[in-house]
């Protein structure tokens, strides 16, 4: 008892006379992993880790010259545990960075700690809007999209077809309200109108009510944002209720992804909009697809991309501070000023540190969500709101 | 409801000095799992209220702990600047104990059964307002500004000092408790529990006392939350979720249902166990499954029914 | 004078089953009123009905002259009813002064409760009147049969009752804790308008200044105990029960 | 246009209602005999569905599935009574409710071990896979319309069971009044284990048939379980004609509500709860 408490103050001791330089030479740097393992979300937590780790490894797993400890933690996708979650990293695993999560409200925790004690935090898929909007810091990026992005590139797109009508139909909770206002200002852009939202509660799917409705609706198209079961449910009772031949069905493209097998043949020709798709063409995708292939045996996703961008945001902010996590400012000035070179292609991030990206639009066909075109080319995420204030 | 005689109250604040110290001994960390079992003795007193007072098995009892933690976010926004705690207090306390007040009524009519599935559904349609509309920032949860304390906190003098706010605010709601249960309501409560028709009979007005127990409850469960509000800065509609009335009942239960102590020996031993549980695996469900099988299985009066107790 | 408890064509009906039906009643203080008949005539309906358990179908109760048909039974035994039960209904993990001193009419809800509260000393002397006073710090559930059924009239005479509704008081007893009884009740009845139901005969026909008899949820015969035992009615309608 | 647009929405309401009706009608029959409280029974309906969601991958047909989901229900319920809950029926609230919970708990830990966290759908059976035009421009797919005869089917043979039987005459005896099943001569325990399995079987055979409707995921049942609360404190404990009006009126308030008042549709179910609760407490279909 005596020895180990004595020896705990030597190495306290020792960290603080060597202070900074310590940091450099020797000891690991620590990432956090918060991400869903179990529970509904678990495959895209999964692929996000085995992507970073997949980044991690190309770099001979050290980053601005520091060895890299991996510290994974299931935040089990609920938002009440979240604060307690990200105080176990911080707290007891003494985490240097936060990488996390898929699920909009427990990656509000991870940015509340950021804020808080300016932890570098790379958000590698929640999309909501406020934590690249009011809610953004120095600390804080997204190697992701913002909610906002990909239904701005569906309404442009559908706009640019000549929609002047189209209605929105979501589950009532924030993603699908933030997708509906991108929905509605990609359209604008084009000189089309959004003249409804249609709403159910999260997570119900008993769409027939809303179906019911859409033929009376006079409009052109019918735009959605619904995930997971969900997605597969709407599109295919859409299907069954007759819609798709009358009503094209259109969305942000979380409406198809992952989920094109068990939509089967009702997906067929649903277009959507998002920041990757199959069948991009790019020496950087052919080679991350092979090597997400290798490593896990799956095929790389839109999760895995943004896991493997995560991995290499920290990568370039890392290297521009000597692997010091604590220098935010230059650390966040670095990855602000990178192109990332993504499987999704090129980007860079916005000053409220938001991928600007090319949002493409996709087409379901074969159980694939093929690129057919851009929907939205360099397309930024508008910020509103972010007060950026550099330490 | 038993409650611990002069030795258990003497083991109990050599416990809370033992607390209240750790700030000289113990990591960041510890300080901050000792606050939130801290919390969860709180939102488990006031359930012990209920459940070992007046022998109400209340689901709703998260709705009112999640309204305590709402009503600082919406008392901030209101005002446009972190509220004094002398003022998100009590009215946390009073937001949840309105609730109950309107809800009661409503569950009262119902006893055993009924009273369960009324809670749970009434405590539902809270988690709904909360997760379904704008009131409360939506279903993602909101940052709130933490109250303020009187006096300017630097991060690293954050963690004991909210060590040593949740500590003396759970003093004293187990002090209010147990003068409480000394009081005639305290007697009058615990006739109810073990025999409702017998104490109409005997001339009391027994949906009154119940009523007035579930109004205290919910004020005090809506203090738990203000506390938890306050030291993570940060609300979320899952706070309301029956899912963690059903946690709380299975702290109450571990501690010893009827016990006025047992919540807080629970409450610590619950937060030991998950702590013990993620280290060994990710299965927490299966972790937190089995443990409750066995507490109600074979730990029929809880822990405080292993000690200290008359 | 108005009477202590009055009741007028008092009905009740349980789905098809007429339980009471029509039945009156005046009780006054300083009178023992005994109401016998066979099971299922309709006796534990009508202590129900006078202490407010359940609501009558039609008639109407009242209270020194004050209406209170209807009212919850906590508001009557406020008024001044105080009940046993047949079968014993106490708080069994409490003890015997606990049980009483719940009964103990108290206002300040809210005071701390100190030993030597009123309510207390209330308690204290209800007991006593009911031979309990030795064992007051007893758990209820440890105590003997008859000693519980001492315990049922004294929680209900801590209520400080101008009217006691006891309903098979002495069920379960042996001949000489009957007995006691009797000159319990004989007492009870001097300062209390007392209604009892009770099976054993012996001790109704030696207490009771009035009996009512009940059949198939009516009254059937009324009198002062020598008219009721010389009532052909009432033997014929007793004809191979045990009286 | 209007009208034909109500018509599809009664539809929707009477379709939904009658799955309610499916799950709720197990939670009245299992709380008014027992007298235990089943948190888990939507965990139940989640079972079905992923029973129907495995065996129509093996089968490659629902059809089987469903016999298999009354059949695997009725011996998961019995087995269920026999080993735990026979044991907390004379427990107090709070220990069948986390009883329950853990249940809860522990079948989601399964699925997750057993399954994974994926939802997947489930195909229709082939011949009911088309649609029936129900308006000018709405369809209306024949598989619902085959569910919505399923559980009326359903329905009536429980109505048949519960008021023409020796056994239903036992039910509803101890719905009112437990000690009453021991004066009919029936063995209550052997009783106990008949309702459990039905209203497992009940609830899983429910399930089974939403599978395709809604596909399977995790935490399925949560909403469901609620409702069905709802759907019993509406129709009063133990009453299988209650739970049945109920859930039909709770299915047509919350799809026309979604419909015409979507602002309201989501607490209109608890304010009619509220207003239930205020004017008839023991629930609206209750006997006096």
């Amino acid at each position: 008892m005596h020895h180990i408490s004595r020896r705990g103050m030597l190495a306290g001791a020792a960290a603080v006379a060597l202070g900074r330089r310590a940091i450099a030479q020797g000891a690991p740097i620590k990432i956090g992993l918060m991400l869903p393992f179990s529970g509904t979300f678990a495959a895209l937590g999964e692929n996000i880790a085995a992507a970073f780790e997949l980044c991690l490894a190309e770099r001979g797993d050290r980053l601005g010259g520091r060895a890299v400890t991996l510290v994974r933690l299931d935040d089990e996708s609920d938002p009440a545990k979240a604060p307690q979650n990200v105080n176990r990293l911080l707290e007891r695993d003494k985490v240097d960075v936060l990488i996390g999560t898929v699920h909009s409200g427990v990656v509000m925790a991870l940015v509340q700690a950021a804020r808080e004690r300016d932890v570098p935090l790379i958000i590698p898929n929640a999309g909501n809007v406020a934590a690249t909007r009011e809610l953004c810091a120095p600390s804080i990026f997204r190697s992701s999209f913002s909610n906002w992005q990909p239904a701005y590139g569906m309404g442009k797109a559908l706009a640019a077809k000549g929609v002047k009508k189209a209605c929105w139909v979501t589950w009532d909770y924030a993603a699908g309200k933030e997708s509906g206002e991108g929905f509605r200002d990609g359209l604008r852009s084009g000189g089309g109108e959004l003249i409804q939202v249609l709403t159910l509660p999260f997570p119900e799917t008993n769409f027939q009510p809303i179906l019911a409705q859409l033929p009376g609706l006079g409009v052109e198209a019918v735009g959605s944002f619904f995930a997971g079961g969900g997605a597969v449910q709407f599109v295919k009772d859409y299907a069954a209720a007759g819609l798709r031949e009358k009503l094209p069905l259109c969305g942000s493209g979380f409406l198809t992804e992952g989920v094109l097998k068990p939509q089967g043949a009702a997906a067929d020709g649903i277009q959507t909009a998002l920041h990757y798709g199959d069948g991009l063409d790019n020496a950087k995708n052919t080679a991350f697809r092979a090597a997400f292939k290798q490593k896990t045996g799956r095929d790389a996703d839109v999760y895995a991309v943004q896991g493997y961008d995560a991995g290499q945001m920290i990568a370039i902010g890392l290297d521009a501070t000597k692997g010091d996590a604590t220098a935010v400012k230059p650390l966040a000035t670095a990855i602000q000023a990178a192109k990332i070179d993504s499987p999704r292609g090129t980007f860079t991030l916005s000053p409220s540190h938001n991928p600007v990206q090319t949002i493409y639009l996709r087409e379901a066909k074969g159980g694939e969500n093929r690129v057919i075109g851009v929907a939205a080319d360099a397309l930024a995420d508008p910020g509103t709101g972010c007060k950026m204030n550099l330490p | 409801m038993r409650c611990a005689t002069l030795r258990g109250n003497l083991l109990l604040a050599v416990a809370a000095l033992v607390v209240a110290c750790m700030p000289f001994y113990a990591s960041p960390y510890h300080m901050q799992l000792a606050s939130i079992a801290m919390i969860a003795a709180m939102f488990a007193l006031s359930l012990q209220l209920l459940v070992g007072g007046a022998g109400m098995v209340s689901l709703a009892q998260a709705a009112f702990f999640g309204l305590g933690a709402y009503t600082v976010y919406l008392l901030g926004r209101t005002l446009g600047r972190p509220p004094s705690i002398l003022v998100s207090l009590p009215a946390s306390a009073a937001v949840a104990g309105i609730a109950a007040a309107l809800i009661g009524p409503f569950a009262l009519r119902t006893r055993g059964f009924f009273f369960l599935m009324t809670t749970l559904a009434f405590g539902q349609m809270l988690f709904f307002v909360f997760h379904d509309t704008p009131i409360g920032g939506g279903a993602d949860g909101v940052f709130i500004q933490r109250p303020d304390l009187g006096f300017a906190l630097t991060r690293a003098s954050r963690t004991p000092v909210f060590l040593l706010t949740d500590l003396a605010v759970l003093a004293a709601m187990y002090a209010a408790l147990w003068w409480l249960m000394h009081t005639l309501f305290g007697s009058v409560l615990l006739g109810i529990r073990a025999n409702e028709d017998r104490m109409r009979a005997m001339g009391h007005n027994v949906t009154r006392v119940k009523l007035a127990a579930f109004v205290i409850a919910g004020a005090l469960a809506g203090i738990a939350g203000h506390m938890a509000a306050l030291n993570d800065a940060f609300v979320n509609p899952e706070l309301l979720g029956w899912h963690r009335s059903a946690e709380a009942l299975l702290i109450v239960l571990l501690g010893g249902i009827g016990a006025l102590h047992g919540p807080i020996l629970g409450a610590f031993a619950y937060t030991l166990i998950g702590e013990f549980g993620r280290s060994i695996t990710e299965r927490q469900r299966l972790v937190e499954g089995l443990v409750i099988l066995a507490a109600v299985l074979l730990l029929r009066r809880g822990l405080a029914g292993l000690r200290f107790a008359r | 004078m108005t009477a202590a408890l009055q009741a007028v064509g008092l009905s009740r009906r349980f789905g098809g089953l007429l339980a009471v039906s029509d039945v009156s009643l005046e009780l006054s203080v300083g009178e023992l009123h005994a109401v016998i008949g066979p099971n299922g005539a309709g006796k534990s309906t009508l202590v129900n009905l006078l202490a407010g358990e359940i609501p009558p179908t039609s008639g109407s109760v009242r209270i020194d002259g004050q209406d209170v048909t209807g009212w919850s039974a906590w508001r009557i035994a406020r008024c001044g009813i105080g009940r046993s039960f047949q079968r014993t209904n106490l708080m069994p993990d409490m003890t015997v002064l606990e049980n009483a001193r719940l009964a103990v009419p108290a206002r300040h809800l809210w005071r701390r409760l100190r030993p030597n509260h009123p309510s207390m000393a209330n308690a204290r002397s209800a007991l006593a009147r009911v031979g309990l006073a030795d064992l007051t710090d007893r758990i209820a559930a440890t105590l003997s049969h008859g000693q519980l059924r001492q315990l049922e009239i004294g929680v209900a005479l801590a209520l400080q009752p101008k009217v006691l509704l006891l309903d098979e008081p002495l069920a379960g007893m042996g001949p000489e804790e009957s007995e006691a009884f009797a000159g319990l009740l004989r007492e009870l009845a001097q300062d209390h308008a007392v209604l009892l139901v009770e099976h054993d005969m012996d001790v109704v026909f030696s207490v009771a200044h009035r009996m009512t008899v009940m059949l198939d949820g009516r009254v059937l015969a009324r009198g002062a105990p020598d008219e009721i035992r010389a009532s052909p009615a009432v033997r014929d309608a007793y004809l191979g029960h045990d009286v | 246009m209007q009208l034909a647009g109500l018509f599809a929405q009664v539809l929707n309401g009477l379709q939904y209602g009658l799955l309610l009706f499916l799950i709720s009608s197990g939670l009245t029959l299992i709380f008014g005999v027992m007298r235990v409280i089943n948190l888990a029974h939507g965990s139940l309906f989640m079972i079905g569905a992923y029973l129907a969601y495995a065996l129509a991958g093996i089968t490659g047909s629902l059809w089987l599935a469903l016999p298999a989901a009354v059949a695997g229900g009725a011996l998961f319920g019995a087995a269920l009574e026999y080993t735990l809950f026979r044991r907390f029926r004379e427990r107090e609230h709070l220990d069948q409710v986390l009883l329950t919970f853990a249940l809860i708990l522990l079948f989601e830990e399964a699925r997750s071990a057993l399954v994974d966290n994926q939802f997947h759908s489930v195909a229709i059976p082939a011949m009911l896979d088309f649609s029936v035009r129900v308006t000018a421009d709405f369809a209306y797919s024949a598989y619902r319309i085959a569910v919505l005869g399923i559980c009326l089917g359903v329905a009536a043979l429980m109505f048949i069971g519960v008021e023409r039987t020796r056994v239903g005459s036992a039910i509803r005896a101890a719905a009112e009044n437990a000690e009453m099943v021991d004066l009919l001569g029936i063995d209550a325990r052997r009783l106990h284990t008949l309702v459990f399995a039905v209203g497992t079987a009940l609830a899983m055979l429910a399930g089974a048939l939403a599978a395709p409707l809604q596909s399977v995921y995790p935490g399925m049942g949560d909403g469901f379980l609620i409702i069905s609360f709802v759907v019993v404190v509406i129709g009063g404990l133990g009453s299988i004609a209650g739970a049945f009006w109920a859930a039909l009126l709770i299915g047509l308030i919350d799809t026309l509500g979604q419909a015409y008042v979507p602002q309201a549709a989501g607490t209109a179910i608890y304010v009619l709860m509220a207003a239930v609760l205020l004017f008839r407490p023991a629930g609206l279909f209750a006997k006096g």
